[in-house]
């Protein structure tokens, strides 16, 4: 299917949920409401004409400009062979969505990094921990105003 | 397929299946950071009860290196190297996905004798690096002889790469707009010197390793991982095909003309045990090594005449915008999701390393195995740290 | 600010200082070495001087002979042991490198490296003894030795030839047997004491391996034991005089399928591959040695070609004919080291081929098939000493075309094994490649 | 005399080892005395011509037994193993129960005198097989009879009680 | 030549280390350690007598027996520590008191 295509099956699912889209360009994605996404994330996957069954990326995209932290969820079905990708916004000061982990397993350790990197939190997360950096760091490091750590443990860093 | 319940996945990881009328003494293993079959910094926290292993934890960050970070410092140009540092086994595959991520973004249009040399390149560094994973994966086994092999073969390679470029593993040869410099005289020779010789081989690895029956009983029906789980927990590449899908990038959405290549997309059959097991698994990149002869033997063949670069300025500047490229890595899917605010260095740069989402369907899978099994499971997923931390 | 990490000056000292020099003057090594070592040295001069001098003021008559002749067997045993150690070990390595194609040791000792595990050796001594913390100091100390010196008293009853033995026991065979059953002993503690994990996993692992292949491995010989009568190793080389046709182990069918099975549960005995689980290096790090370092490794090291010796060494005297020569010529104990060092060659062939074997599948193989299977080779060579005699001419006639049938077949097995190596070896350049073949010599 | 020195060596062995266990706290430890002890007890038959049982002391309890103990000591010492020394109460009782025994046993061994003083010859393999398969050949058999029964009732007693692992593996990792 | 006595006396020695093993300790393991020493001090008694003639071979095939015996109890004897084990986590014999496996 093509991207529009896809748009259009999620509008006819549910077109409150969907907060904006775009069919062209190199990104094709639809931008859904932040609460919506567990919903959303299930007819993905179970709808016959969309079939996404492979979860493939979580990025976590930081907008100081906008005061929003975006979520992408790259998608792309085995079965149809077509790629799509949706996006949620969120509060920068206050990150939080449900986690898509019980839909796509293979969103829990996407999720964890992002909230390792990005400090968003995935609510019913069965397993949110830091997954890169230490247990007890302090900070988002790919947040844009993140500071950079002088000394850990006694280790000190070239600022 | 089989609807995945929301329920089950923590039950699973938790819960290790044990009847509860029986205590028995759970011993905590600490695997790695330091540990001969991780393969790298990998830490696992095992629960064992005896040989039986009850419950693995993955603790993966010993190697980060901050690429994502370091990525919104470096102009796109600069951040080619660092590419190379992410799968280190297979840096011009690496190099190839950041490249064409940033030509979709930029309409970029790419000649075709780059496209045919990346495409060499790219199979070749498959070749090298499947040889890398299965004769690591005999030393994980306990036999010795067939890493050796596989380094004797793969030595080849690393110098037709040298030759062409140089460098013996952080290539940075596949550049933004083509590949950095035209073949040296002979070369095309010399490769297909290597496939004649290399082809044969292969033979050898199966009557040393594949087809051993101690290998077979260790890998056979170890570590099964269905087509359901595969594709749920993100598993990509050999480790998905070993589970019997046949789901490869360069056929679903080709890039680089691979559209224009007669090739097999291998995928595991279970003909030594259950389908998706280890075995499956290690025997897809044997079968791999198979296909991507085949393909570098085409490329060479198409290859024309011509430039090897797309006239593209110095410093790279790119539209505000984003793009999501995948391309098929030796370990699976490597992603770049780009997001440009228009100026000369990545916004945001996110990488998907394959090995680490095929590292998350490890605590599903160690349940139930024996402690020898856990190596056999890692060697069979086959990560690289380097992209598992980035 | 910059931080710049502050280095304390540079203080040379530790093994390359050592091994200079060791280069340059060996008298304050020796010292130095003296003194690691000096309360052992002390301990062992003293009593080995009282033990001298009072032995020879007490029976200076009658038995300083043997006194001296034991002495010199001893001392003679000793440095056969470590030979077939050091030599066990640089031809593992030699052997190693040219199954992949690669070339081994080539630069100590000019010819071959031949004397890299001398080297080796000199290296170890001068390590650090590690000891962990928090492992149980006297085990850890004692294990090494619980592990060589069974392994060495086995050669104590090991006859290379009629004579050549230092004490013609009654029943040296079952000596042999319990020396080697003791090193796993060693293994045990060493595992226990290191106070690692892996080191206790691998304690495990060969308890469990060890015991169970120690009746699979004693009822094979007991099958030869019954065709002969006796378990006495010079009795039962001597039954075998007179070329390959008298050896053993084509006997009788029992017999030659008993050697393989006494073959397979032998590498279980001494951890060799495919059941190097105990070690287990890329399970369990390094399995009961994890811990260990410089000497006491060295010992342990030293125990396993000890034992793979004595293994093969049992195997030789009891199947293939022992110190006889096979086309019947005289007899000398190089025929016995010739075979026990071609029985030890094939070990390393196999640990250099084959893949290791999974804990459950070790105990399966030996409780499901290895054992019932002697078990009936047991009886079945017991049943034919019944009824293979004078006593009944027409099963005899058959039992002597029987063994003219395994005869050949053994010859047909060992032409096949020549005709492979030399195929192999002519065919070198195309089997091993371009790339190897631009590096071996000769090629 | 030699023998006499061997046999002191021997008997000091087996006798510290005894002591060491009844003063040790530490399992693994007094399992490795046992080992001492029964060593020296195969040293001491060898001593006295015993080969064969001497052999058999060495292959069956050392290389067998004792290694199964170790074994067994080692799967059951992670925690802290119960009451290992004896309290100053328990201390006195058994050292008057050790006093009394011994004050009994050590005369009526004085008193023995065997009635020909001569040594027998060592004996050989051989004539131990005669005598098991001959005069002994009831308790032999029976002895095979309560090996088995042994072999059986450990096999039953320690038999798994979680469920085989094949079958569980393959159901283990399915189970989505 | 060493005479009877000495052997007996050890015997004898060894059987009362092994008693006193048997009470003092509460550790199942530390009793079958004891029991064994009570056998090996029985078995050194028996080759002892028959070395110095009495009873011909009859000591040592006894002794042989001794042995056969001990490692079928032993077997059994850790077969049912380790149960005991499993059951009740302790291998302190006091435990158990339940008749319960």
């Amino acid at each position: 299917m093509t991207p529009s295509e896809i748009i259009e099956v999620l509008r006819e699912h549910d077109a409150e949920a969907v907060v904006s889209a775009v069919a062209d360009g190199p990104y094709p994605h639809v931008v859904l409401k932040a609460e919506e996404i567990v919903t959303a994330a299930g007819f993905l996957k179970s709808e016959p004409r969309l079939r996404f069954d492979l979860l493939r990326c979580i990025s976590a995209i930081d907008w100081p400009a906008k005061n929003s932290i975006e979520l992408a969820y790259d998608l792309i079905s085995t079965s149809l062979a077509h790629a799509f990708a949706i996006k949620v916004v969120l509060d920068r000061a206050n990150p939080q969505v449900e986690s898509v982990g019980g839909i796509w397993p293979a969103a829990q350790w996407h999720e964890r990094e992002a909230f390792d990197l990005m400090g968003v939190t995935f609510l019913y997360h069965p397993d949110l921990r830091r997954i890169l950096m230490p247990e007890d760091w302090t900070g988002h490091p790919l947040r844009k105003d993140y500071q950079d750590v002088v000394e850990y443990k006694g280790l000190k860093f070239n600022p | 397929m089989k609807e995945i319940e929301l329920q089950s996945q923590p039950d699973l990881l938790h819960d290790g299946e044990v009847p509860s009328d029986v205590r028995t003494e759970e011993l905590v293993l600490n695997m790695g950071p330091q540990h001969p079959s991780t393969h790298g910094v990998l830490r696992v926290i095992l629960q064992t009860d005896g040989e039986l292993v009850l419950k693995a934890t993955p603790y993966i960050g010993y190697l980060h290196r901050s690429a994502e970070k370091i990525a919104e410092k470096v102009t796109y140009r600069q951040f080619t190297p660092y590419t190379d540092r992410l799968d280190y086994l297979a840096a011009m595959n690496n190099n190839l996905g950041f490249a064409l991520a940033v030509e979709k973004l930029g309409g970029i249009e790419v000649p075709p004798r780059a496209d045919y040399l990346r495409v060499i390149f790219a199979e070749l560094n498959r070749i090298a690096s499947h040889l890398m994973a299965t004769g690591s994966y005999g030393l994980d086994m306990g036999a010795f002889t067939p890493l050796i092999y596989c380094f004797r073969e793969r030595e080849w390679i690393m110098d037709l790469f040298e030759a062409a470029c140089g460098a013996r593993l952080t290539y940075s040869y596949i550049t933004i707009g083509g590949v950095r410099e035209d073949l040296p005289e002979g070369w095309i020779q010399k490769c297909r010197e290597f496939l004649d010789y290399f082809e044969p081989k292969i033979a050898e690895y199966n009557n040393l390793l594949s087809y051993n029956h101690i290998f077979i009983n260790r890998t056979g029906n170890v570590g099964i991982c269905p087509a359901e789980l595969a594709v749920a927990y993100g598993l990509t590449g050999p480790c998905l095909r070993g589970s019997g899908l046949a789901w490869d990038l360069r056929k679903a959405t080709p890039y680089c003309r691979y559209n224009e290549f007669e090739f097999d997309i291998s995928v595991g059959r279970g003909q030594n045990g259950t389908l998706g097991d280890c075995w499956d698994r290690y025997f897809v990149r044997i079968l791999e090594m198979v296909q991507s002869v085949r393909i570098v033997r085409q490329a060479l063949d198409k290859l024309t005449d011509g430039p090897v670069q797309a006239k593209v300025p110095r410093i790279v500047k790119l539209p505000a915008g984003e793009v999501y490229y995948e391309v098929e890595n030796p370990r699976g899917q490597l992603g770049f999701h780009l997001v440009s605010d228009g100026g000369t260095s990545p916004y945001r740069l996110k990488i998907r390393g394959p090995s680490f989402c095929n590292l998350s369907v490890l605590p599903v899978l160690a349940p139930n195995c024996l402690l020898a099994d856990i190596s056999a499971l890692l060697g069979s997923i086959d990560i690289v740290m380097g992209e598992v931390d980035r | 600010m910059m931080y710049i990490p502050q280095r304390p000056p540079v203080e040379y000292k530790g093994l390359s200082l050592k091994i200079v020099r060791l280069a340059t003057r060996w008298g304050p090594t020796g010292i130095s070495l003296a003194l690691r070592f000096a309360w052992g040295i002390f301990f062992a001069a003293v009593v080995a001087l009282v033990l001298f001098v009072w032995l020879v003021g007490r029976f200076i008559n009658p038995l300083l002979p043997w006194f001296i002749r034991d002495f010199v067997v001893v001392v003679g045993l000793l440095g056969f042991v470590c030979i077939v150690a050091i030599i066990g070990i640089w031809g593992e390595r030699k052997v190693s490198g040219r199954i992949q194609s690669r070339l081994g040791p080539m630069r100590t000792g000019h010819w071959h490296g031949w004397a890299q595990s001398l080297a080796d050796g000199l290296k170890f001594v001068q390590k650090e003894d590690l000891i962990p913390r928090d492992a149980d100091q006297p085990l850890f100390r004692l294990a090494p030795y619980v592990a060589l010196v069974p392994a060495f008293c086995a050669y104590l009853a090991l006859p290379f030839g009629v004579g050549w033995v230092f004490r013609d026991a009654d029943v040296s065979l079952l000596f042999v047997l319990a020396m080697l059953a003791i090193e796993v002993l060693g293994v045990i503690m060493a595992g226990w004491a290191s106070n690692s994990k892996w080191s206790l996993y691998g304690a495990m692992r060969e308890g469990c391996q060890l015991v169970s292949y120690e009746i699979p491995m004693g009822l094979s010989l007991l099958a030869a034991v019954v065709a002969t009568g006796s378990v006495n190793l010079i009795t039962l080389g001597e039954a075998q005089s007179g070329g390959w046709f008298a050896w053993l182990i084509f006997q009788n069918p029992f017999l030659f399928l008993a050697f393989f099975t006494y073959y397979v549960a032998s590498l279980a005995s001494c951890k060799r591959s495919p059941f190097d689980l105990p070690e287990g290096e890329s399970e369990l790090v390094a399995g009961f040695h994890t811990e260990y370092s410089g000497f006491r490794f060295v010992m342990f090291f030293f125990a396993e070609y000890v034992a793979m010796f004595a293994v093969s060494a049992l195997a030789t005297i009891i199947f293939l004919g022992g110190w006889h020569s096979p086309i019947g010529g005289p007899s000398s104990p190089l025929w016995f080291v010739l075979k026990s060092t071609f029985l030890v060659w094939v070990q390393m062939w196999i640990r250099w081929t084959l893949p290791r074997i999974r804990i459950d599948q070790v105990m399966h193989a030996c409780v499901k098939y290895l054992l019932p299977f002697t078990l009936l080779l047991f009886l079945g060579s017991s049943l034919w000493q019944l009824y293979d005699n004078p006593a009944h001419p027409a099963f005899k006639g058959f039992a002597n075309l029987l063994r003219g049938v395994l005869g050949v077949l053994g010859l047909v097995l060992l032409g096949l094994y020549f005709f492979g190596a030399g195929y192999g070896y002519y065919n070198r350049n195309r089997l091993v490649g371009q790339m190897a073949r631009r590096h071996l010599p000769g090629a | 005399m030699l023998e006499t020195a061997v046999f002191f060596l021997f008997a000091t062995v087996a006798v510290t080892a005894g002591l060491a266990i009844l003063l040790s706290t530490h399992i693994v430890r007094m399992a490795y005395w046992l080992i001492a002890m029964l060593i020296s007890v195969a040293g001491l038959y060898f001593l006295m011509g015993a080969y064969f049982l001497g052999v058999i002391q060495v292959l069956v309890y050392v290389g067998g037994v004792a290694v199964l103990l170790v074994f067994g000591v080692m799967l059951t010492s992670r925690q802290q193993a119960p009451k290992l020394r004896p309290g100053p109460g328990e201390a006195l009782w058994l050292t008057i129960v050790a006093a009394v025994l011994l004050a009994g046993l050590i005369p009526s061994i004085l008193r023995v005198r065997p009635e020909q003083s001569a040594l027998v010859a060592e004996n050989s393999v051989a004539d131990i097989g005669h005598s098991l398969l001959g005069e002994f050949l009831g308790p032999f058999e029976l002895a095979s009879v309560l090996l088995l029964v042994a072999l059986l009732g450990a096999a039953y007693l320690a038999r798994p009680k979680i469920p085989v692992l094949g079958a569980q593996q393959k159901k283990g990792t399915t189970a989505l | 030549m060493m005479g009877l006595t000495p052997y007996l006396i050890l015997s004898a020695i060894l059987l009362v280390l092994g008693i006193a093993i048997i009470i003092s300790k509460r550790n199942a393991i530390a009793m079958l350690i004891g029991v064994e020493f009570i056998l090996n001090a029985a078995a050194l008694n028996l080759v002892a007598f028959s070395r110095h003639g009495v009873g011909a071979l009859s000591g040592q095939t006894a002794a042989l027996f001794v042995i056969v015996l001990a490692a079928a109890e032993a077997v059994v004897a850790l077969a049912i520590f380790l149960n005991f084990y499993h059951t009740i986590a302790t291998v302190d014999i006091d435990q158990g008191d339940q008749l319960k496996g």
